[in-house]
């Protein structure tokens, strides 16, 4: 039963010490959560990535970005936390800001797209090809 | 030097004017720079002071182009190379005066397109930069595309394409070789060079194995324009589609790149890899003269029947080169010159009717010595050039190519051990008869025998053309014409020339066909001891 | 092999000899000169005169060059093939445009220069038709022609040799095909210069392999070499050499395997056959063999082959001879067979016999083939001897009729005739032949002879004798008559009474016309140059003087031909001492000979008489007869046929190999080009279609391409990267 | 051999997304869900496997597991779910896993911007274009959504790339170990730096230093002009005058009183990259100017198509433009 709620309990210690912010910052991380978590974020990459060559809908293509976004966010915010410097997260909240400068603009052209086609699919603007 | 690159300018500049200029101006022009170019080149050959010693005059460097690449402008003729320079510029002026009317749309891009190709040839001769003569080499490439795909025949797409692409996979291969030349040397000296002598020089020093492939691949590149059995399935579409100063050119100056390049790089930088390769190749040269001749044979199509005859012209050469003995590398050498004057004679003949009747179809179109006496004196003259009759300029090579070949295993006193031989001879030399057989059947067709003449209208829709040739056209083949008997009784002076060369490229082959024989010789006695030993066991089993 | 020393005379360098280089030098000039007519378009004769006055000129030359000879020698001019690597004998290539003169030499220049300028005289009026550019072109054919013969003969080198070899073809070559728009014409050069190459390559071959193993092609030095013993480094068996020069010698001079030729040839106009196809150039042959004869020992059986292939060629073309409608196809058979007795003559040795044989025959056929041509000209293009009758007792033919009758006797080697003591020297040395199968080929040349005076005379008889009768030829128009009829078809047997009906209305509206000075005094002349070529015979029979042809052929490198032989048999006797020693059917040589030839003579002319003159039915009778026997029905039919050798030849190589030919091209065509090339072409536009839809313009295709393509490169920085770590 | 393990479990996760993808049968594609997180899971065990985990650090790795096990699923419903809304909300759900991450990471700053900024800005906007150009279900055809966004595009080619991407990706995580030595030269120089930060925060330096002694009055700065001095055992040393003296003293500051993490954040942003900032400024700047333009465009262009329809439908065949499309 300890043995059982161990990890539970120091996990719930851990988060708390985390939202203290204090002190950890400064400790070496574990290797293993570095791992894991630049792990996440190339998944969290990768499916954004096939997110965005499958899906035919424009917003969910951009949507997909967004995911991508997410996954680069995540390694940076990881890589920071191995250094123990900041600049990694700045460069993250740089990221937010793109992010949302790309978001504004993008669907304002799915909506501008969307007006001209009536429909959200991605196929209909071919016009790049040689036919 | 500054005549050289004259001549080479010569003709770019002439391009440039000719692109400013109006269309009938153009030709004017044109003629004006080949000429130009011409001159240049002929002051200089008579300058020239290396026709006796088989080295590259002028020999300083040039300057450099790309400077880390090694890479410089360095020009400059050995005999071999001056000859066939001479040989372009000489053509190229009778090409633009042949062209004056079978050219009638897009005249300025015609001859500017022309003047690039002829300036581009002239520089592959001229280089003495392995890059340099690359880009001669693929530049000619270009406009020979655009002259085959604007002005050429209903096929010409088809062939234009395909003569791009097949011979420029080709030379990927040679550039491959030479780059890994150029590599060696870097790796050995520690500098980037091109320069053709040094990269030579570098590669008689690699091992066997390497040359072998260095070998292989610079044939490929080459024998694709020469072109070899069975790498020539472009040239017939090409010649045949293509305009007839584009044919002349083709014929007498690009596939001579081929060959000259296995005399300038395939085989004096490989001396190992072509002892090896050397049967294949002679091999392949054989069945392309037996192979292209029966096919001429059964052709009904003048152009085509001259490209495949070019095939089989050119297997004799490659033979007489791969004979590796100074008698048949200066039959080949001098084959290439005159191969150059009587075929491209023969494809201006060719045009001539053809611009008067619009066909080349032999079955169509016969008996012309009636209306065309001239012009059928020329033609008899250049088509037994080109068989090879004594006296003219097509014998002396064919000759000594056979020659060479067939003395080619008189070793020991030569001082050139062989491996060809009489054998390879005696098949070559069918293609004398074949040869004999195919052109005067087109000379029975298309010159002598009843008149025929195409039914349609067209007949003589040029209507600035008369009957038989006009002062224009006999303008055109009379220095063709004086050319070719002038070869075939004075051939001693280019022959001459042409020894130090053919001695300076053979310079690594005594030994290593030596070296050949005695490690053929050494199997032979192996296999011999080995079939001793199976039958050994064998006898003592029985008894 | 042959280590023996031959003695052949040592040729003295002599350039202040150069002159004689005029002899080749201004036929070239008078050809340079019918080119300038033709291109002035001037309508005279002065093709004619350019071209007689520089044979006369150069018959002029050489005759001053027998005057002056003492001896032979070596002539340089100038440098035309040579080059040297380095100082060895094997390190040089040597070919200069020199000439090497010596009694052979003369001997052969003399009638050909004599006989080219006769025959062009003669040519001057029969041609005269033709004024323009084809008299030009065909006065710039003899020219050539001449020219080529001349470097044939005179050339100091095998180089030189082969020059005038394809020269002389390339001059046959024109001249068969002179009336362009003739289809058969143009066949028959076509085939002319083809069935040449097969023999030049032949002697190419020979002349590679002389100079693999003497090193050099002059003739003094070659003759050299041969006396120093040959130095075999080639991996062919230099006995070789003798077989590939022999090919030459058949392709040129018409003998067995490539015959066929030469009566096609037949197609050009008269004097050209008489020049070209008679006299001169298929001697050249002869020539090759006599002026090589110290290699033909190189191998014990090439001699034999040499006379196996003269006296079956001999037979073989007497027979078709026999059955030859045409006069000039018969006049060209018996060619190919005298040509024959002058290669069996070459084969069993006697080289003085072959020589004189070419001068003789030289002379008369030359002589024949004018008369037949003088006919032709008068009866427009008539040659049929079917269709022609009794020309003797036409006026104005009469001296065409008795050249012809000298001609014939002459052909006929009736006795005391030129003809009879060359062919008589031929056939002793056979007859006598310690060989037991020289002396079968012996018999055969007697039968043979036979046969020729068979058929020369069923020629005179038909067409000088009898009543008088002719039928102009179908084609008014005066040229060379269409033989290809009668040449594929043999005629039927009864057309004679036939024709001779059908013939009398044309009779009425043509006339023949006489032939003029120019030809009547050619024919003259020719017929005394026949007669006077038996002088150095009769010198030597009746006066018992010296034999000047046969001093001529001893003083060169041909005489080395009595001990090749004997060497080569390993007879121990001389040729001389054996043939005073030999007899013909138990009689001494000379007389036995001399009764068995006038026997086979006279029993064919008179067999002839009867056939052909007195009861001419029974010529018909018997070819019925003949042909109405299933057992000798094929005698006639093959003899008419040509032994079907062209037939034969079509089926085993022009057939296989123009079929062959249409394989390749389609293969080239469809497989080598369509299916090779094509093929690896077609895999990049596979490629370019499997990846055609990423590129559609859809946004996400480029995205997956890009992708990709970064994916794949970064694996692979990663995999090297990774390397790098462990 | 681990990069091995991890290429197999890459690929059947990447075999899984693929079933998910591909138009099937619901039995696929719960196998397929079943294999994508046994797959995940895999690729997670084969990494804690790889890498030793402390007993401290377990409570953090766990998390981490958890939280990678919501976002990724989260992600792959984001690009398998055939309604776009769905699609959406299950992106919040990744935004808010990953900001925990990010707070396990020590990144509570960007966690919260990060929550702020997406799931309640971007993900609005994007939930109300989504509405705006949502289909009726007549356009649907009775099924629960259109054809373009049932039917996936390429998928196969699509996730071989991503499935090589994420090899890649991974054999980096695996072939970088790290030593320690690195790991403590990061430590020195971050709490270097910190100390630094603090430094420049006058204020916040008074408020420790009186934390740590309320006698402090006031800091100054010390003998070689800096305001504070690194120890080597992560300490510093600030010089103080106390209350009841003049002269300057000094004073340690235990690692405790290090600034905290949106101190620093905030510190690197205004020292370290102003430029970025103001650049940051000016996009958005230029986005919002572009989103009015494409707004202004939006309507005219509406406009101009309405007019060109109309006339393209007087001039009768030639609609052929917009039949072009392919959908």
């Amino acid at each position: 039963m300890n043995a059982f709620l161990a990890p539970v309990s120091s996990a719930i210690a851990s988060v708390s010490t985390a939202l203290e912010g204090m002190g950890q910052a400064f400790s070496a991380a574990s290797e293993a959560q570095i791992a894991l978590s630049l792990a996440i974020s190339a998944l969290l990459f990768v499916i954004g990535l096939v997110g965005f060559m499958v899906r035919r809908n424009m917003i969910i293509m951009f949507l997909c970005t967004e995911l991508m976004f997410q996954g680069a966010a995540l390694a940076m915010i990881t890589v920071a936390r191995m250094h123990m410097d900041v600049s990694g997260q700045v460069f993250v909240i740089f990221i937010l800001t793109v992010a949302a400068a790309e978001a504004a603009l993008a669907l304002g052209l799915v909506v501008l797209l969307h007006r001209r086609r009536e429909t959200l699919s991605a196929e209909v603007w071919s016009d790049l090809g040689e036919a | 030097m500054s005549l050289i690159w004259t001549s080479i300018l010569m003709p770019i500049i002439g391009a440039a004017l000719v692109a400013v200029s109006s269309s009938k101006l153009s030709r004017s022009i044109a003629l004006l720079a080949t000429l130009g170019s011409l001159a240049a080149l002929t002051l200089f050959a008579f300058e020239f002071p290396a026709w006796n010693n088989g080295q590259y005059h002028p020999l300083e460097a040039g300057p450099a182009w790309l400077d880390a690449a090694g890479i410089r402008l360095s020009v400059g003729f050995d005999t071999v190379s001056l000859l066939l320079a001479l040989l372009t510029a000489f053509l190229m002026p009778l090409c633009i005066l042949g062209s004056y009317t079978a050219v009638t749309e897009r005249v300025k891009e015609y001859y500017g397109w022309f003047l690039l190709l002829g300036a581009s040839i002239l520089l592959a001769f001229a280089a003495r930069d392995a890059i340099l003569f690359y880009v001669g080499y693929e530049f000619t490439l270009v406009p020979m595309t655009i002259l085959i795909a604007v002005y050429g025949g209903t096929e010409r797409r088809v062939a234009s394409i395909k003569m791009f692409l097949y011979t420029f996979l080709g030379s990927m291969f040679m550039l491959a070789a030479i780059i890994y030349v150029a590599w060696e040397n870097r790796v050995s000296t520690g500098a980037w060079t091109f320069d053709i002598d040094t990269l030579t020089a570098t590669a008689i020093r690699l091992p066997a194995s390497a040359q072998y492939w260095l070998f292989a691949s610079l044939m490929v590149g080459f024998a694709v324009k020469v072109p070899l059995f069975p790498l020539h399935t472009w040239l017939p579409l090409a010649h045949d589609q293509a305009p007839t100063a584009g044919s002349v050119i083709l014929a007498s100056a690009m596939l001579k790149l081929g060959t000259y390049g296995n005399y300038r790089f395939a085989l004096p930088m490989a001396p190992a890899g072509g002892t090896e390769l050397m049967v294949v190749v002679a091999v392949l040269s054989i069945i392309a003269i037996i192979y292209a001749s029966l096919i001429c044979w059964v052709q009904t199509d003048a152009k085509k029947l001259i490209a495949y005859s070019s095939v089989a012209h050119l297997g004799l050469c490659m033979l007489g080169l791969f004979a590796l003995n100074p008698v048949g590398a200066e039959g080949a050498v001098f084959y290439m010159v005159n191969h150059g004057l009587s075929t491209g004679a023969l494809f201006l003949c060719i045009g001539m009717f053809y611009e008067r009747y619009h066909t080349k179809d032999t079955d169509v179109l016969g008996g012309l010595a009636k209306k065309m006496p001239v012009w059928a004196s020329f033609m008899v003259l250049f088509t037994f050039a080109s068989i090879g009759l004594p006296g003219l300029n097509g014998f002396i090579g064919e000759f000594l190519c056979l020659g060479g070949t067939f003395i080619a295993e008189h070793d020991g006193q030569s001082g050139y051990p062989g491996v060809l031989g009489p054998r390879f001879a005696v098949v070559a030399g069918l293609g004398l008869i074949f040869a004999a057989m195919y052109l005067l059947i087109l000379l029975g067709k298309i010159v002598w025998g009843p008149l025929r003449e195409p039914h349609h209208d067209a007949g003589h829709a040029h209507a600035c053309l008369p009957t038989d040739l006009n002062a224009r056209e006999i303008l055109v083949l009379t220095p063709l014409a004086v050319a070719c008997i002038w070869l075939g009784v004075q051939p001693q002076p280019m022959l001459k020339a042409i020894e130090p060369c053919a001695t300076r490229m053979l310079a690594q082959y005594p030994d290593e066909v030596q070296r050949l024989k005695e490690r053929e010789a050494q199997m032979a006695s192996e296999a011999l001891d080995a079939t001793n030993l199976a039958q050994v066991p064998q006898q003592g089993g029985a008894r | 092999m042959s280590s023996a020393n031959f003695p052949i005379p040592q040729a003295v360098v002599a350039p202040e000899m150069a002159w004689v280089g005029l002899a080749l030098l201004l036929p070239l000039v008078s050809a340079v000169l019918c080119t300038i007519c033709a291109a002035a378009r001037l309508r005279g004769k002065w093709p004619a005169v350019f071209t007689v006055l520089a044979l006369a000129a150069s018959f002029v030359v050489v005759l001053r060059a027998y005057n002056a000879y003492s001896g032979p020698v070596q002539v340089p001019i100038f440098e035309w093939m040579s080059f040297a690597w380095g100082d060895g004998r094997f390190q040089q290539f040597t070919a200069p445009c020199a000439l090497y003169i010596d009694s052979l030499t003369l001997f052969w220049m003399l009638f050909v220069t004599g006989l080219g300028t006769l025959i062009a005289l003669y040519a001057s009026e029969y041609m005269e038709t033709e004024k323009g550019a084809g008299y030009a072109r065909f006065f710039f054919g003899i020219s050539i022609f001449l020219f080529a013969m001349s470097s044939l003969v005179m050339g100091d080198n095998l180089v030189m040799l082969y020059l005038g070899w394809e020269g002389v073809g390339l001059a046959s070559y024109l001249l068969i095909g002179f009336d362009y728009q003739r289809p058969s014409a143009v066949a028959a050069a076509k085939k002319a210069f083809i069935m040449n190459r097969i023999g030049d390559l032949g002697l190419a071959l020979g002349i590679f392999m002389l100079w693999a193993n003497y090193g050099t092609l002059q003739y003094s030095q070659l003759f050299q070499a041969m006396n120093a013993g040959g130095q075999t480094a080639v991996d062919w068996d230099v006995s070789l050499i003798p077989f590939l020069l022999m090919l030459g010698a058949f392709g040129k001079s018409a003998q067995f395997p490539l015959f066929t030729w030469l009566p096609d040839a037949m197609e050009g106009p008269t004097p050209v056959s008489a020049l070209i196809h008679a006299a001169t150039m298929v001697t050249a042959g002869v020539y090759l063999i006599a002026r090589l004869y110290p290699f033909f020992a190189l191998h014990p059986d090439a001699l034999a082959t040499v006379a196996w292939i003269g006296g079956g060629t001999a037979l073989l073309a007497a027979t078709i001879g026999m059955a030859q409608y045409d006069i000039k196809r018969v006049f060209a058979y018996s060619t190919i067979s005298q040509l024959g007795y002058m290669f069996l003559g070459l084969g069993v040795g006697t080289t003085y016999g072959a020589c004189y044989h070419t001068l003789t025959h030289a002379f008369f056929k030359a002589l024949l083939f004018l008369t037949a041509g003088a006919i032709m000209h008068g009866f427009a293009g008539q040659l049929d001897l079917r269709k022609l009758s009794g020309l003797r007792h036409i006026p104005g033919w009469r001296l065409v009729s008795w050249t012809m009758f000298i001609g014939c006797l002459w052909l006929a080697a009736f006795p005391y005739t030129a003809a009879f003591f060359s062919k008589d020297a031929i056939l002793l040395q056979a007859l006598t032949s310690a060989r037991w199968d020289f002396v079968f080929l012996g018999w055969l040349g007697l039968f043979t002879a036979a046969l020729t005076a068979y058929y020369t005379f069923r020629v005179w008889f038909r067409v000088c004798c009898g009543p008088v009768h002719f039928e102009p030829a179908a084609d008014a128009h005066h040229g060379d008559a269409p033989h290809g009829a009668h040449d594929a078809h043999g005629p039927h047997g009864h057309e004679n009474a036939h024709a001779s009906k059908a013939g009398h209305a044309a009779e009425h509206a043509f006339h023949p016309h006489a032939p003029k000075w120019a030809i009547s005094t050619v024919l003259a002349v020719l017929a005394i140059g026949t007669v006077a070529a038996g002088f150095p015979a009769y010198n030597e029979a009746f006066a018992h003087g010296t034999n000047w042809a046969q001093k001529m052929i001893a003083g060169s490198s041909a005489a080395a031909g009595a001990q090749i032989v004997e060497h080569a048999s390993h007879a121990a006797e001389t040729a001389d001492i054996h043939a005073a020693h030999a007899t013909v059917l138990g009689m001494e040589a000379h007389t036995g000979l001399l009764v068995v030839g006038a026997t086979a003579s006279l029993g064919g002319i008179l067999i002839a008489a009867y056939l052909h003159l007195f009861s001419r039915a029974s010529a018909d009778a018997l070819r019925r007869v003949l042909m109405g026997n299933w057992f000798t029905r094929w005698l006639p039919i093959c003899m008419e046929r040509k032994w079907f050798v062209d037939e034969i030849y079509h089926g085993l190589f022009r057939l296989p190999l123009w079929i062959g030919s249409q394989v390749l091209h389609f293969g080239d065509k469809h497989f080598l080009d369509g299916v090779l090339v094509d093929g690896i072409a077609r895999i990049p536009i596979a490629a370019g279609k499997l990846f055609r839809p990423l590129y559609g313009g859809a946004l996400q295709g480029y995205a997956v391409s890009m992708v990709a393509g970064v994916a794949l490169v970064l694996a692979w920085m990663t995999w090297v990267w990774l390397r790098g770590f462990e | 051999m681990v990069p091995t393990i991890f290429y197999a479990a890459s690929a059947a996760a990447a075999a899984a997304l693929l079933m998910l993808l591909l138009p099937a049968a619901r039995k696929v594609r719960t196998a397929g869900t079943v294999l994508g997180l046994a797959s995940l899971a895999w690729i997670l065990v084969t990494i804690v496997r790889a890498i030793p985990v402390t007993d401290s650090a377990l409570g953090n790795v766990g998390m981490t597991v958890l939280c990678a096990f919501i976002s990724v699923a989260a992600a792959v419903r984001v690009i398998t779910h055939h309604r776009p809304v769905y699609s959406a909300l299950y992106f919040v759900l990744v935004v808010i896993s990953g900001a925990a991450l990010f707070v396990l990471l020590s990144a509570e700053f960007v966690a919260f911007s990060l929550v702020i900024v997406y799931a309640g800005a971007i993900l609005i906007t994007y939930l109300f274009v989504l509405m705006l150009a949502q289909q009726s279900p007549s356009e649907t055809g009775g099924a629960d959504a259109v054809e373009y966004d049932r039917v996936a595009r390429e998928p196969a080619a699509a996730v071989t790339c991503g499935f090589v991407l994420l090899a890649v990706l991974g054999s980096v995580i695996f072939a970088s170990p790290r030593s320690a030595a690195d790991a403590s030269a990061d430590q020195v120089a971050a709490v270097e730096r910190a100390w630094a930060d603090l430094g420049r925060m006058p204020d916040a330096l008074l408020e420790r230093a009186r934390r740590t002694d309320p006698q402090v009055r006031m800091v100054v700065p010390r003998s070689n002009g800096a305001w504070i001095e690194t120890q080597r055992d992560f300490t510093a040393v600030v010089s103080v005058q106390r209350v009841d003296s003049d002269i300057a003293s000094d004073l340690v500051l235990s690692p405790a009183m290090l600034p905290e993490n949106t101190a620093r954040v905030g510190m690197a942003l205004v020292t370290r990259f102003p430029v970025s900032l103001e650049l940051a400024g000016v996009i958005l700047l230029m986005a919002m100017l572009g989103a009015v333009v494409l707004a202004r465009r939006q309507s005219e262009l509406a406009d101009d198509e309405r007019r060109a329809l109309a006339g393209l439908d007087r001039l009768a065949g030639s609609e052929a433009s917009p039949a072009r499309s392919r959908g």
